[in-house]
């Protein structure tokens, strides 16, 4: 166990917004720019289709980082939801600080369907974040991993 | 003190056989002093049960979403703070205005019988009120603020909602700030905020007390009870499940809240969870500007609203590392 | 440490049959090919879907097939449409048997018996109806009522119109709730339709299906000049253990899953009317 | 009969927890409960009464039991139950000794309940006399002797030492091994019984009439209008039945992770709406029918099935745990006056 744990490959759940940020994944896909395999992308309508409980539920199920993606401010397709998001998401970080869960595991990036390389680099960036932050234990939930 | 029983008593009366109500919701003697109940009296023979004295805490307006929507008009006396909760359910839709005749009932604090346990007296037989202290079986003098509840330490509200007002006595104001201990566990490093949620979660037995009592909880289904949102449980089984749940209930009255503090008065495991909700409305304060649910129903709930210049997820400055 | 009740053995379904548009019939026997275990009819089992959920559901096959067990299940809520999704090879759990059944090896036995159902609810009776046919020497004339919303809607269309109509001092009477083209039988409510065919009061009486046909039909039959001592039924309720622990199938001091399913109606009248 | 110090108490924790494994009433964060002792845990049996009982301790709130490994079609089941060996219990009250009663008829009867046999079978019981009851107590309506309330060992906090008193072989074997106790007389405890017995007699619960609640009654009692009124303020949340030691209600549920499904049982309350709901319909669809249904199965139901005997044991906790102050002594005094 004590090995497995040494090799323990983070795995970071990325919510993306159907219009911009899925498209932006796509775009690095389709530019060859990589991104961490273990990104694992799912995609929402909007970024204000994610509720608290999609990213605490991620971290149940084992995920050590969760970034959540959307168009830029002023972008969203229905005109303000990722306004609604950003507002939702800052509460919840910070109550998550609040309850001493490390701040660095979530994230908000707005990236749109033209910024495949940014898309890359936030991915290569937090997923560094995330792997030196190492195991999620203080959200974990134990049932899940035996 | 005792005047302001005997002229809730009189205007429950009045009410009643003026026929302007046909019922009224206020709170019923128990046993003893303190173990009070809310309560329907439907005529002036039943008010002879009627009370209202210090450990009157409970939060009305939760009963008031079943009993506004039923025939007739419901008297009700409510607590400064019972009436933003109410304020905050008609912004909500959640009560009929029409059918409630609002007495706004004065209060000076409200008693917790653990802290009267707290300070030795032992059975608490009978409890004379005055205005700053209190008088335990006629012979113990014991400070009006060593027994109140937290949330009346704390409390600077006025009656926001009425039709009449029943006041003698103006209400002197909590003097203690109520984000002090949110600022307090902010200045703890974060090790030090896990292992003190930690604890203090851990105690949790998921009896949904917090979450029945609360007026802004007026889902018809909560979501921990939907088996279908895969979320539902009836039990702390992982610590994991404690945190989910107060954290996603902290989060849905978030905005909502109106730090009646219902939610600690009755954790039988004595959570602080209205630290929880003061939490967030110290962050909405602080990041959205100035806001008090149930203040004000013109005003547009935080969440409900946004500016293209709202501070991002990312840059907020949280408590220590 | 003793057997645990709670836990379940396998079950294996080994045939699903379509018998309307929201019922199917499923066959389970045991990972050995066997019969789980042996039952009565009238009596529960447990079946489950890890994962999903358990409920209980009442045993349609009778005691006498040594092969296997049927439930006819209908799709209704959350386990039943992950039950209507499985197909045949798949496994699920099964504990039992569960509750008392019908006393057919006493009070029944000798007895003129009339069954009377609406839609689903002859699920249970198939068990007690079957078994019969099978010690058809222990038994008199047996009446069958049964109705239901549609043709589409009879369970065991097929089973009732080729075999039991055509068993020996078997009368069986069939209803429909609206007229249907294709359909020459009767249309009509079950209580209304009981009083029609006019029978006897010498038989005991069974009733399964909706609170409400029940309802009407016991009242029904008292009009007739039965006598509530003459009629049973057999109740459901939420359950989550199957041998009175979990508390929650109680109706008065007696639970449905250890005391019933199945009750008469006198002893049903001594009890509060909260099922 | 045997003794010790109570400034000296944790040598006799101590000592036991090096034996067996050892549950007692712990503080953590101001809240009261049967947790296992380890040193550094603050041990509390003082105060009267724990807020979870101890019926936790063989009835846990939530417990684990059968696990599922599925590939599709094929099912295994792996029976994760937890086996125990000896266990002691320190501060258990007469009330809560007498829940087990209770909660025996329940799941030892057949089919016997294998986890919660396994821990009955496996525990040591050191109960307490309860030195200063509260005015919410009542366990003498149910003819509990709080001053003595038996057990393995019986044991007695006055005058600043404590007396233990094996009753049982069990606890006999217990405490011969350890060494950090003095042989004692009994006279202190006998004293001791008589000034309990006096102050429970005072208590103003303490003659509660039951005479109404016998099954005979039983229709009669549930028609009772009085219910409507008596339920009006209940919130429908679990406290009383999760800190009830006599409420025995469960649910069995499964979670799905993320390579199996394990199935627990968790503790469940009749007070929920959700309790009897099935697909089709709720045979209890509103809170006065829950709230009635506790009742009467603590009062009447219970009683008419086991002989007699109250599924309640007038520990006091609802009295003063409900949020708004509904008790078992309310329905009582209403019901039990006509």
């Amino acid at each position: 166990m004590q090995e497995l744990n040494k090799e323990h490959k983070p795995l970071i759940v990325a919510f993306c917004c159907n219009w911009c940020s899925y498209a932006g994944a796509d775009l690095a896909g389709s530019s060859r720019l990589s991104y961490p395999a273990n990104v694992k992308i799912i995609r929402v309508p909007c970024s204000c289709r994610v509720n608290p409980t999609f990213i605490l539920k991620a971290f149940q199920k084992g995920a050590d980082g969760v970034i959540l993606c959307g168009c830029h401010p002023g972008d969203c397709h229905y005109t303000s939801g990722n306004y609604y998001a950003r507002r939702r998401m800052t509460l919840l970080f910070s109550m998550l600080d609040y309850l001493g869960i490390e701040r660095e595991r979530t994230r908000v990036e707005w990236v749109s369907a033209a910024e495949g390389a940014k898309f890359s680099k936030v991915m290569n960036e937090f997923a560094k974040t995330i792997c030196e932050l190492g195991e999620n234990k203080r959200l974990e939930d134990l049932r899940c991993k035996d | 003190m005792q005047r302001l029983e005997v002229a809730f008593l009189e205007k429950a009366k009045e009410l009643l056989s003026s026929g302007q109500v046909n019922r009224v919701l206020a709170y019923k003697k128990g046993e003893f002093c303190y173990d009070v109940s809310p309560a329907v009296f439907y005529s002036v023979e039943e008010l002879e049960n009627a009370v209202y004295n210090g450990f009157c805490g409970a939060n009305l307006s939760k009963y008031l979403i079943q009993e506004s929507k039923k025939e007739g008009k419901v008297a009700v006396f409510l607590k400064p703070c019972d009436t933003y909760s109410f304020n905050q359910l008609i912004k909500e839709h959640r009560v009929n205005r029409e059918n409630v005749y609002v007495v706004g009932i004065e209060c000076q604090g409200k008693f917790s019988i653990e802290k009267f346990y707290k300070t030795g007296v032992g059975f608490v037989a009978s409890v004379q009120e005055d205005l700053d202290s209190v008088l335990v079986n006629g012979e113990t003098k014991i400070d009006r603020n060593a027994v109140k509840l937290e949330r009346c330490l704390v409390c600077k509200k006025q009656h926001v909602v009425y039709d009449e007002l029943l006041v003698i006595n103006e209400k002197k104001d909590g003097d203690l700030d109520r984000f002090e201990m949110v600022k307090k566990l902010e200045a703890m490093t974060a090790d030090e905020r896990f292992a003190f949620w930690k604890e203090q979660l851990s105690k949790c037995i998921r009896c949904n007390a917090c979450r029945n009592v609360c007026p802004a909880c007026t889902c018809t289904k909560c979501v921990f009870d939907n088996d279908d949102s895969q979320i539902s449980s009836k039990a702390n089984a992982d610590s994991f499940e404690e945190k989910l749940f107060h954290i996603i209930r902290a989060f849905h009255v978030a905005g909502r809240c109106t730090d009646c503090g219902e939610c600690s008065r009755v954790c039988p495991q004595n959570i602080p969870l209205h630290l929880l909700n003061r939490k967030y409305i110290s962050d909405i304060n602080e990041f959205y500007g100035e806001f008090e649910a149930g203040k004000d129903i013109a005003q547009k709930g935080p969440l409900t609203n946004y500016t293209t210049g709202d501070i991002e997820p990312n840059d907020f400055k949280g408590g220590n590392k | 440490m003793v057997n645990e009740v709670l836990i379940p053995h396998i079950g294996v379904i080994t045939d699903i049959r379509k018998d309307t548009p929201d019922v199917k019939t499923f066959r389970v026997v045991g990972l050995d090919g066997k019969k789980v275990f042996e039952h009565m009819p009238g009596q529960c089992a447990m079946l489950s879907i890890p994962g999903v959920g358990e409920a209980m559901f009442s045993i349609t096959s009778s005691p006498t097939n040594t092969e296997f067990m049927e439930f006819s299940i209908k799709k209704c809520g959350c386990l039943t449409s992950w039950l209507h999704a499985m197909t045949v090879g798949q496994q699920v759990t099964i504990r039992g048997p569960y509750g008392n059944g019908f006393p057919v090896t006493t009070d029944f036995k000798g007895k003129n018996m009339l069954f009377i159902a609406g839609g689903i609810g002859l699920a249970p009776l198939r068990s007690v109806i079957n078994y019969i046919r099978d010690n058809r020497q222990d038994y008199g004339t047996i009446d069958i009522v049964y109705g239901s919303r549609s043709m589409d809607d009879l369970v065991d269309f097929r089973e009732i119109e080729e075999e039991w109509k055509n068993e020996k001092d078997f009368n069986v009477y069939l209803t429909i709730d609206r007229e249907q083209e294709g359909w020459n039988g009767h249309v009509g409510f079950v209580p209304s339709y009981v009083k029609e065919v006019n029978i006897p009061t010498d038989r005991t009486a069974v009733l399964c299906g909706p609170p409400i046909m029940i309802k009407f039909t016991l009242q029904a039959l008292l009009e007739l000049g039965f006598n509530k001592t003459q009629v049973y039924t057999t109740l459901e309720f939420r359950m989550k253990c199957g041998v009175g622990k979990c508390g929650r199938c109680n109706v008065g001091n007696k639970y449905i899953c250890k005391d019933g399913p199945v009750f008469r109606m006198d002893q049903l009248q001594e009890l509060p009317s909260e099922y | 009969m045997k003794k010790i110090a109570y400034q000296n108490i944790d040598k006799l924790y101590g000592e036991l927890a090096s034996n067996l494994d050892l549950y007692m009433p712990i503080k953590k964060a101001g809240a009261l409960n049967f947790e296992k002792y380890e040193n550094g845990k603050e041990a509390d049996i003082e105060t009267l009464q724990t807020v979870k009982s101890v019926k936790d301790l063989f009835f846990p709130q939530v417990e684990h039991f059968v696990d599922f490994k599925t590939d599709g079609t094929k099912i295994d089941v792996i029976d994760t139950r937890e086996i125990r060996s000896e266990f002691a219990i320190f501060g258990v009250r007469a009330c809560d000794l007498k829940s087990l009663e209770v909660l025996d008829k329940v799941f030892l009867q057949e089919p016997v309940d294998s986890m919660y046999k396994n821990k009955r079978d496996n525990a040591v019981i050191f109960t307490l006399a309860c030195q200063n009851p509260h005015a919410s107590c009542f366990c003498k309506v149910f003819d509990i002797d709080a001053s003595s309330p038996k057990g393995d060992v019986e044991c007695h906090l006055t005058n600043g030492v404590l007396y233990l008193n094996p009753i049982t072989e069990k606890g006999a074997n217990l405490v011969n091994k350890l060494t950090c106790l003095e042989d004692a007389t009994s006279e202190s405890v006998d004293l001791n019984k008589q000034e309990i017995k006096a102050k429970i007699d005072a208590l103003p619960f303490s003659n509660l009439d039951l005479s109404v609640f016998k099954g005979e009654n039983l229709m009669e009692l549930f028609d009772r209008k009085e219910w409507e009124e008596l339920s009006k303020a209940c919130l429908g949340c679990g406290t009383c039945t999760f800190i009830c030691p006599t409420c025995q209600c469960f649910d069995v549920r499964d979670f799905k992770t993320n390579n199996g499904v394990k199935r627990f049982r968790c503790w469940d309350s009749c007070m929920y709406s959700e309790f009897t709901k099935m697909a089709a319909e709720n045979p209890r669809k509103n809170q006065m029918q829950r709230f009635r249904q506790r009742f009467m199965h603590k009062l009447v139901y219970y009683p008419s099935n086991n002989g007699g005997l109250y599924s309640c044991v007038g520990c006091g906790r609802c009295v003063k745990k409900c949020p708004q102050s509904l008790n078992i002594v309310k329905v009582i005094k209403k019901l039990g006056d006509k």
